[in-house]
């Protein structure tokens, strides 16, 4: 028997800052996930109209596609610095990057740490998956040590692959930044305390406080050839043994 | 009118810039063109614009791409190995639709080379140097006055064609001082407008900035309205000077501060009576191929001169398209040729 | 008429800065005017050395294979541009570094005792102005007064205007060095 | 009556099961028909127990599913 809703009160919708296209991510990703925490902060927050968003290279490619705002696609690992240019620019406009591992955390390692050690006021999102999800499951900087991917047929070895790499920490160090942290979707209480944490990073740069990385541990079950269920899993009990969850910074 | 004053190469591009109306500028140091980002690390903050001395060429260039995307006049500077860094950003900034000037205060190279003058990124500068099917508009100023000049069309061309606009300078023209009349500054809020831009989605569908299309039919629109661009650019750009053309028999086509050089031994040729002219492109991109192709047809001879070993040398040959002989004079590696090296060379060929 | 010099000698010995203040002086009077370093990492320590072209038309090429003067502060530059100076031009030698005579007949050398001359005033750092000095009662290329008054707004407008009365007076002793 | 009810926009759904692993109260079930993309969707399978938690839409990547909860009795 159909429920009638038109006598009920819609509590969840899609975020009015986002567009209807579908997303081109495979099922169970949690890059989804994090546009609609993206979407819904924007609503929260009042600023599609000055918002700018910078997709990267890689899966999330194509994530100028989903949000009502202006956006702009950049090259492999320079969103950081793209979005110095932009918000310095027009320092009104609230600036986001969208980055993927690969992206952040190894061919645009200068351009993230050099953003975050100038305290751009930017929000930068960093996916961290632990591998290269659109060129065909290769190794990313932060696959985890005996982790198997195309490019580590064996599994990471530290001995010739060095250990999965905690960029997050590394920014921590810095003076400059406001808010570190890193947060999970495995469950629907991190996927609350992530929408915290990207709130607050998008309030930070609105009130003009400074730089704010969200890390968030994602998955790829394509890639991990897991079940999108497995793969939450494999998150909450292995990935957060390497990456902790949890603020690293908070200045504000 | 205004003061003339005496100015360093390097300073006068960086003032020409502020007085266009830059509002950001990024860059790495290198010599030499250490004096141009001093100059706008100086000025720009004092004038409430944005000065980052950024972290490589690669961030600098991708901090243009991203105050080009948000509609204002922005600008970087380098020397050789620092815009082979860059390239990936220009292709980008060619793809996307992007107006914006990079200046080359070319050195000696390939490699780490040297800081002494050169014109060895003549290649990169007009033929491509980054990925696709892109052109720059490569404008090569031969004076400091004329860097002066050439600095506010860039700006104005990059913004008329939404395009990269590149200086192609040298050590030789950053470093050398000459008195200057500096262009009046414009208000850089009397700018046309670039609905286009990124500057927040208010009342309009949002706009994105992107090079790209995974399709290959949508690609190959992007690149056709690219190449009407260019065409556009071809009919309505070109520029070049002439100088004691009209009755020669041997004409010198060289490009910057070898043309300046090259109208010295112009000068000491007529002097003995050698009839014997300048042919300079202003606009190494587009070429003056048919201005050229026109000098070739009275002449006998054409000689490119170039600090490089044959670069622009290749464009001439396309123009002159076998009317006329076409040896070639280069130095590399940094040496300048003097005048009486160029002289030596006329004598060779003239009659 | 177009005139070019040659000013050589050590890093330090203020060559590029004298070369500065000819050119802004020429250019204040009226002329065309290059200035051109040799630079980079020989500037320092090693030898450095600037190119003037001063002219009543547009200047053509800033290097010059036949400078109509050279100015040497010391040894290795007289060995280097000797030989480039064109025929009847003019060499500014500084005698109090430099140990032999220009062998070239063709040519007008004064030997001006610069350091010494510098030191009588009291300040070694001025030996660029004294040869300057000397050029200027050589050549005749652009009036002294000129160029004392390029000089005195370059050291002001670098925070050195306390050193102007010294350096008045080093193109002074130069100028009058020069018979 | 139940609490709460959601929609699935089966045309969005990628089957993926995150939902039916999130919901508390085991309201979600793969459906067994495939959409146009060729994807087993979920559906309700227990509509009764649901209490609009919103649990299965935080959850959803591909923002399928919209909540309703009852009006609070006046």
């Amino acid at each position: 028997m159909p429920v009638d809703v038109a006598r009920m009160t819609k509590v969840f919708e899609r975020p009015k800052s986002l567009t209807e296209a579908r997303y081109t991510y495979c099922p169970g990703c949690h890059h989804g996930i994090i546009t609609r925490i993206i979407g819904q902060t924007i609503d929260e927050l009042g600023i599609a109209e000055r918002t700018v968003g910078i997709a990267p290279v890689g899966c999330s490619v194509f994530a100028y596609l989903w949000y009502r705002c202006d956006a702009v696609q950049v090259a492999h690992g320079r969103a950081s610095a793209v979005a110095t240019g932009l918000k310095r620019a027009k320092p009104e406009l609230i600036v986001f990057s969208y980055q993927g591992d690969g992206d952040f955390a190894s061919i645009g390692t200068a351009e993230s740490l050099h953003a975050a050690n100038r305290g751009e006021n930017i929000t930068v999102i960093f996916v961290n998956n632990q591998i290269y999800g659109m060129t065909g499951g290769e190794m990313a900087p932060t696959t985890l040590v005996h982790q198997k991917t195309t490019t580590t047929p064996d599994g990471r070895d530290p001995a010739t692959c060095g250990y999965p790499i905690r960029f997050s920490e590394i920014i921590a160090t810095l003076d400059a930044p406001v808010y570190v942290t890193r947060q999970a979707l495995y469950d629907t209480r991190r996927i609350q305390d992530c929408t915290r944490a990207v709130k607050k990073a998008f309030q930070n740069q609105v009130d003009g406080k400074g730089y704010s990385l969200v890390e968030i541990l994602s998955t790829c079950p394509t890639n991990w050839r897991m079940s999108p269920t497995k793969a939450n899993e494999h998150v909450a009990n292995v990935v957060t043994q390497v990456f902790p969850l949890g603020d690293l910074v908070d200045r504000g | 009118m205004a003061e003339r004053q005496l100015l360093r190469g390097n300073e006068v591009i960086a003032e020409a810039a502020i007085r266009a109306g830059c509002q950001c500028y990024f860059a790495y140091p290198i010599t030499p063109q250490a004096e141009l980002l001093e100059h706008m690390a100086r000025n720009m903050p004092r004038l409430g614009r944005t000065f980052i001395q950024a972290e490589s060429e690669v961030a600098a260039i991708n901090m243009v791409y991203g105050a080009a995307s948000a509609g204002v006049r922005t600008m970087t500077s380098s020397s050789s190995p620092g815009i082979s860094l860059k390239m990936e950003g220009i292709s980008y900034i060619a793809g996307s639709n992007l107006p914006a000037v990079i200046v080359n205060v070319v050195r000696g190279g390939p490699g780490l080379g040297n800081i002494a003058p050169s014109q060895c990124d003549y290649f990169q500068a007009t033929k491509g140097g980054g990925h696709g099917d892109y052109h720059m508009i490569v404008l090569a100023p031969s004076t400091v006055p004329e860097a002066a000049v050439l600095t506010t069309l860039a700006f104005d061309l990059a913004d008329l064609y939404r395009t990269p606009v590149m200086i192609l300078a040298d050590g030789l023209l950053g470093q050398m001082l000459e008195p200057v009349e500096l262009p009046d500054p414009i208000d850089p809020a009397s700018l046309p407008r670039k609905p286009w831009a990124t500057t927040g989605a208010v009342g309009r569908d949002p706009n994105i900035i992107l090079s790209f299309d995974l399709g290959p039919e949508n690609l190959k629109r992007m690149n056709e309205t690219l190449q009407t661009k260019y065409r556009e650019i071809r009919a309505r750009e070109i520029r070049y000077e002439e100088t004691d053309v009209a009755d020669a028999d041997l004409v010198i086509a060289a490009y910057g501060s070898t043309a300046r050089i090259a109208k010295s031994a112009v000068r000491m040729a007529r002097a003995e009576g050698l009839k014997v002219g300048l042919f300079r492109p202003i606009t190494v991109w587009p070429f003056p191929y048919d201005a050229l192709r026109a000098v070739a047809d009275h002449v006998s001879t054409v000689l490119t001169v170039e600090m490089s070993a044959g670069q622009m040398w290749e464009d001439v040959r396309l123009a002159v398209a076998e009317r006329a002989a076409t040896p070639f004079y280069g130095e590399m590696g940094g040496v300048v040729p003097t005048p009486r090296n160029i002289l030596d060379e006329v004598r060779k060929h003239a009659r | 008429m177009e005139r070019s010099v040659i000013i050589a000698g050590f890093g330090g010995q203020g060559v590029l800065l004298a070369g500065k203040i000819l050119a802004q002086a020429g250019m204040d009077h009226g002329l065309e005017v290059t200035w051109l370093p040799s630079y980079g990492p020989e500037m320092r320590g090693g030898t450095a050395n600037c190119t003037v072209v001063l002219s009543d038309a547009p200047v053509g090429s800033p290097i010059v294979d036949e400078p109509d003067a050279v100015i040497v502060l010391n040894r290795p530059s007289l060995d280097k541009f000797e030989a480039a100076v064109a025929k009847g031009g003019t060499i500014i030698v500084n005698a109090s570094l430099i140990d032999r005579e220009v062998e070239r007949k063709d040519v007008v050398a004064h030997y001006v005792p610069i350091n010494d001359i510098a030191l009588k005033l009291g300040d070694a750092r001025v030996v660029n102005m004294v040869a300057l000095g000397a050029y200027l009662r050589a050549t005749n290329t652009v009036p002294l007064d000129a160029v004392k008054q390029a000089m005195a707004r370059a050291l002001e407008d670098s925070g050195k205007g306390k050193f102007v009365p010294m350096n008045d007076k080093a193109l002074d002793g130069g100028y009058r060095a020069v018979s | 009556m139940p609490r709460g009810t959601i929609v699935i926009d089966a045309e969005r759904c990628k089957g993926c099961g995150l939902c039916i692993a999130a919901c508390p109260q085991k309201v979600l079930a793969f459906s067994g028909t495939l959409n146009a993309s060729g994807y087993d969707v979920a559906r309700m399978e227990n509509p009764e127990a649901c209490v609009g938690c919103t649990f299965c839409a935080l959850t959803c990547p591909d923002i399928a599913i919209t909540v309703y909860r009852e009006k609070k009795s006046a």
